[in-house]
């Protein structure tokens, strides 16, 4: 286990879970708007994927992207006053949640519209075939936008240009509370590679050094001009659906508790201390130092100045 | 009517969904998360219970499928009802509604009907921000063959609902999310409240004021303001855009001579001009003053909630544009 | 080969192919509005499809669509009057090539949007199993729809409610002007039956005899609640895209003449001849017996009176 | 500019696209059949030998896919021009064009530019039928975000078309069929049209006509027999509808007193019924008579010829409104 990885991967992972809960105590505190999904318990796949990408790269998300958005770097402390609706935020907080766009760091959104993200991701990767820069665009979506159209068009779309994309199925087993194999006769994700002539595999999405190995070929061969790949990364989402969803009516205490043991973030630090990769205390320093910046970044997002009702008419039309 | 309860929003939808389904065993139901679920808005609650899953079924993520098989099943003499929740998710699905939908009994010369009732729920509540809060009902009504039902109180939602299901084409169902938990007052036992009449909320004499859904709501407050004001204002919901009841419109601008038309979403190219423009042509000569629109903001709608704020119709909007109405 | 099974074949590629060359013998006259897509050389598929339907089994169809609405049981005259928009038309001549319905045989539409017959046929069968009165739906599409959203909603929704439909892709290499393979990555349309757990089986559409006992196995296995079935049907359009295309520009004449030894009547006549199931004689008499009907179809629409504009306003809401 | 040579509609489209891909290496342009086959309507011809499949690549049938390439595509630096070829088709990229492109600058807070041009060709040509036929463009028109552009003369699209692919936002640019192989004159060498710029066609005192797309041809044909009677007509042709200059339309009726507006599409809740509610408004007491709409019946569009001929509105039927206005 190469430390310097391991460090990192743990550090980006250490992020999301912080961030998503000190977001999720601030709601619960009552001062945020709107509604939000926490990205607590995938941070495997965001971390492992994101790894490989550059500020350069792009990537698209979903309504679930927090988790993303800090992955491929967008400021911790914008990243948080955007969630939280203020002027201070990423994009002023005009966008919130499920509307969080960075170009300075390829981020190309959240989105509330499920799989609306994927033929996205295809145009961007096309953008950069264009011009020939060896770039590629990330695709992160869920189980229920498989079986929405523009999981179709937008593979499809790819696999026919042989563009450089990574389609990176987020399979957490349920859309809101509807279990995925409920209304999905083929609930093997990867096996739809086929049907576009692409690779397609399923792995442990809670497994950070797996999600990071596979991707790492997958994007590898992207920047190679070999095409897209399908990844669908098995894993859970511990909370509720969106912040105010207890999450239990629909599935059962021992699945939940089951999930909560293969947990991606104990896993590696498990990992990495049996192997002797990294200490306890370094695993400690790296989640304190975290402490401080989510710290930080609440702070910074709860001193920002209200915003001006006169900019509401701003940015219509370019 | 025997005398009302006060029933939610909601619930009274919920009647009109699950008394029609019992009337009628070719009434099924499909949408996502209204199975088991009992719906995101609580909108299909116990429905699935008595029905199973045969006439009440979850879908997956697939608005374009769920209104293309409810086109072909109501083509095949079902009568489906398909609800796609955030009317904002309805994007996908509109070639199935505008060209197969909206045209098939008319192409068909009349020999095939298609009763689908698409249901959703539109509109801001608490910054839901750009894609899950937009008011496009004006759409709908652009197009020949699709009906397109606002209804902005229990009585109506219920009554309507009914009329929906029993209607022979299809149907654009738009709720307001902002009103599934609102009780207010529903008649006991069978009713059904018919399309194309306008409902004169409140009687007044020196303007009147159209609006749709939640504005209806922010009109009455207005309306009760400015009659401390000594302004008489007359609130008139149209109920249903296509068919739009204009008698009852013209007859209240021909009364009052100014007409405010209040509306949720933008109002350029919108049913709001639609009003004004029918309004301005055919009480031509009754207008003492040109009539105003107040709607959205021509904007998407922003998260932050100051922004949104600025951006929606407000009461005090609408009590200050109703003052310079009837003082020009 | 069972004589009354090849001369009912025999007798319905007849009247498709004799129907669509008196269209475009009309068409070419000039008196014929709008535009039309031919369904020769493409019979086979519609007539081994259909003869496993009764009335009131459902069929959806495309924008080549006279060839399924004969099969299906469209009456020849009212069908030539509609293809011709005269009042005396299945449909009052207001629909015309694209948008042809025949409720009275369950024929539930041409059109003129690719791949939207797709879920139309699901819904179609979701209603007959409601109803469980053992009905099927069929819906024949292009290639060019298995590239489009509508395909992957309308199979995906099937398989997932196992529902009684089968999906019949007419593969004729080209969408207009387009090579399917210049377009998509996986050119094996069956092949993607299994991304939505249904079975994928791919065809020599040119054959009558084994279009009808594919699509009998899966029309059966629809009866029998055992869900949908794609079949790739591989075949041709000799003729252009719509009257007007030459259909020459973009194929090579090889190619061309290559597919017309493979045509689907000539192949059943010279099989049915060599087997001895039937004679020429008795072929031919269905040609000339077929001839007589079609002529009569044309002097039927001929002879209608023109529209009343007063009509235009009927039928806009139900 | 120098002297005019007199070329082909789809000629002058096929100029404004190839100068500026010439111009600007960013650009690309997707569509179905716009490759080798030059285009459904010849609106590609030469394009692709020119530039390659790189920059000019044929798609499958996959209008939302192309659509949302085309989002992702600008946003990541590139100006792409998505062909729908028939604006019917557009029914399931709504999504991608309503809740994305037309958003994302806004709620990015301008951070991210989506500069995409979707072109289309729309209308009615010799009974295309209730599919190939819409004109709804005022769809478009009511979603805020993006522009939209009816080039109604060979010299305009091509100056709207290098407008549009220089514009940093989405725009919805939509030909009429019947226009790509008529004959008009166009300036040599560059030059552009701007957008929110009518073009007053024809200068008149009696009445004006506001009409788009084709109906400014009708308008033309209309005007030219009236003047004979003696009645002179003002013609207007907003050229793009968002955004829409009201001045020189309020100008022209602040001199005529009278307006009829003629839309190739269902005029109810749509451009027209704006124009007519502003101007009603705007133009209150400058208006002799209530503002007039003629636009195609409120049908799907009808196969037959002449039931296609009884829903559109035709010079006659103009000539004879015009008419009753200025009598009444
Ligand atoms: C097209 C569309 N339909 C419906 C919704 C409402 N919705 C929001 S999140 C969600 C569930 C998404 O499930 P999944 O894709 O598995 O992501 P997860 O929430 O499990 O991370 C739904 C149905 C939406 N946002 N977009
Ligand atoms: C959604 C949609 N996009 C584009 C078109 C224009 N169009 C009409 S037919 C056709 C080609 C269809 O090819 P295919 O599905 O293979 O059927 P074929 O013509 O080969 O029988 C196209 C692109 C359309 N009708 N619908
Ligand atoms: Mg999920
Ligand atoms: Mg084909």
């Amino acid at each position: 286990m190469p430390v310097d990885l391991v460090s990192a991967l743990y550090r980006s992972m250490q992020r999301m879970r912080q961030f998503e809960l000190k977001i999720q105590h601030t709601y619960r505190s009552g001062v945020m708007p709107g509604f939000i999904h926490l990205y607590v318990g995938e941070e495997a796949v965001a971390a492992g994927v994101c790894a490989h990408l550059s500020k350069d790269d792009y990537v698209t998300s979903t309504h679930r992207g927090h988790g993303h958005a800090l992955a491929k770097g967008v400021p911790v402390n914008e990243a948080f006053a955007e969630i939280w609706g203020k002027p201070s935020g990423i994009n002023g907080g005009r966008g919130g949640s499920m509307h969080i766009y960075d170009p300075a760091c390829g981020f190309l959104g959240t989105n509330g519209i499920v799989a609306a993200g994927i033929p996205i991701a295809t145009g961007a990767a096309m953008a950069t075939a264009l011009r020939g820069d060896g770039h590629v665009a990330v695709s992160f979506f869920g189980d229920g936008a498989v079986n929405n159209c523009a999981f179709h068009e937008g593979i499809n779309l790819a696999a026919a240009l042989l563009l450089p994309v990574v389609f990176v199925c987020e399979n957490n087993l349920y859309a809101t509370e509807t279990p995925f194999h409920r209304v999905t006769k083929n609930t093997n994700v990867s096996t739809r590679g086929a049907a576009y002539g692409i690779p397609g595999i399923r792995i442990d999405g809670n497994d950070v050094l797996e999600v990071h190995r596979v991707a790492g070929e997958a994007i590898a061969r992207a920047r190679a001009g070999e095409g897209p790949t399908l990844i669908e990364c098995e894993t859970y989402r511990p909370l509720g659906h969106f912040e105010g969803d207890p999450g239990t009516g629909y599935r059962s205490k021992d699945e939940i508790a089951e999930w909560k043991l293969r947990d991606p973030i104990d896993r590696l630090a498990k990992n990495a201390v049996q192997s002797g990769a990294m200490k306890e205390a370094e695993l400690l320093k790296i989640e304190r130092e975290v402490e401080l910046e989510i710290e930080a970044a609440y702070e910074f997002a709860k001193a920002s100045p209200e915003a001006d009702p006169a900019t509401v008419t701003h940015f219509v039309y370019a | 009517m025997p005398e009302d309860r006060s029933i939610q929003y909601v619930e009274a939808s919920v009647e009109g969904l699950q008394e029609e389904m019992r009337l009628n065993s070719s009434v099924f139901y499909i949408g996502q998360g209204i199975g088991a679920r009992g719906g995101n808005f609580k909108q299909s609650k116990g429905l699935w219970e008595e029905f199973g899953d045969k006439r009440v079924r979850d879908m997956p993520i697939s608005e374009l499928g769920q209104v293309g098989m409810g086109v072909g099943a109501a083509m095949a003499g079902a009568r489906p009802v398909v609800d796609i929740v955030f009317l904002d998710m309805i994007m996908e699905a509109m070639g199935q509604i505008v060209e197969q939908a909206a045209t098939i009994h008319y192409t068909s010369n009349g020999k095939i009907k298609v009763p689908l009732v698409v249901r959703a729920a539109m509109g801001s509540a608490r910054c839901t921000g750009p894609h899950h809060s937009r008011c496009f009902y004006s759409w709908f009504a652009h197009i020949p063959g699709l009906k397109v039902v606002l209804p902005s109180s229990a009585t109506d939602v219920k009554g309507l609902m009914k009329t929906a299901i029993r209607d022979d084409g299809p149907v654009i169902f738009i709720e307001h999310k902002f009103f599934y938990n609102k009780k207010g007052p529903v008649p006991t036992g069978e009713f059904t409240i018919p399309f194309g009449q306008a409902n004169v909320c409140r009687k007044g004499k020196d303007v009147t004021i159209l609006a749709m859904s939640l504005m209806v709501w922010h009109a009455m407050d207005a309306a009760a303001q400015l009659e401390k004001e000594g302004i008489s204002v007359e609130v008139i919901d149209p109920r249903t855009i296509v068919p739009f009841d204009e008698q009852t419109l013209l007859e209240s601008v021909h009364k009052t001579g100014r007409l405010l038309i209040v509306d949720e979403a933008q109002s350029f190219c919108g049913f709001s001009a639609e009003a004004a423009a029918m309004v301005a042509s055919k009480a031509f000569d009754s207008l003492d003053a040109p009539v105003s629109r107040l709607g959205a903001l021509h904007t998407p709608h922003p998260f932050n909630p100051v922004l949104e704020a600025a951006m929606l119709p407000s009461v005090d909007a609408i009590v200050t544009e109703v003052r310079r109405l009837v003082a020009s």
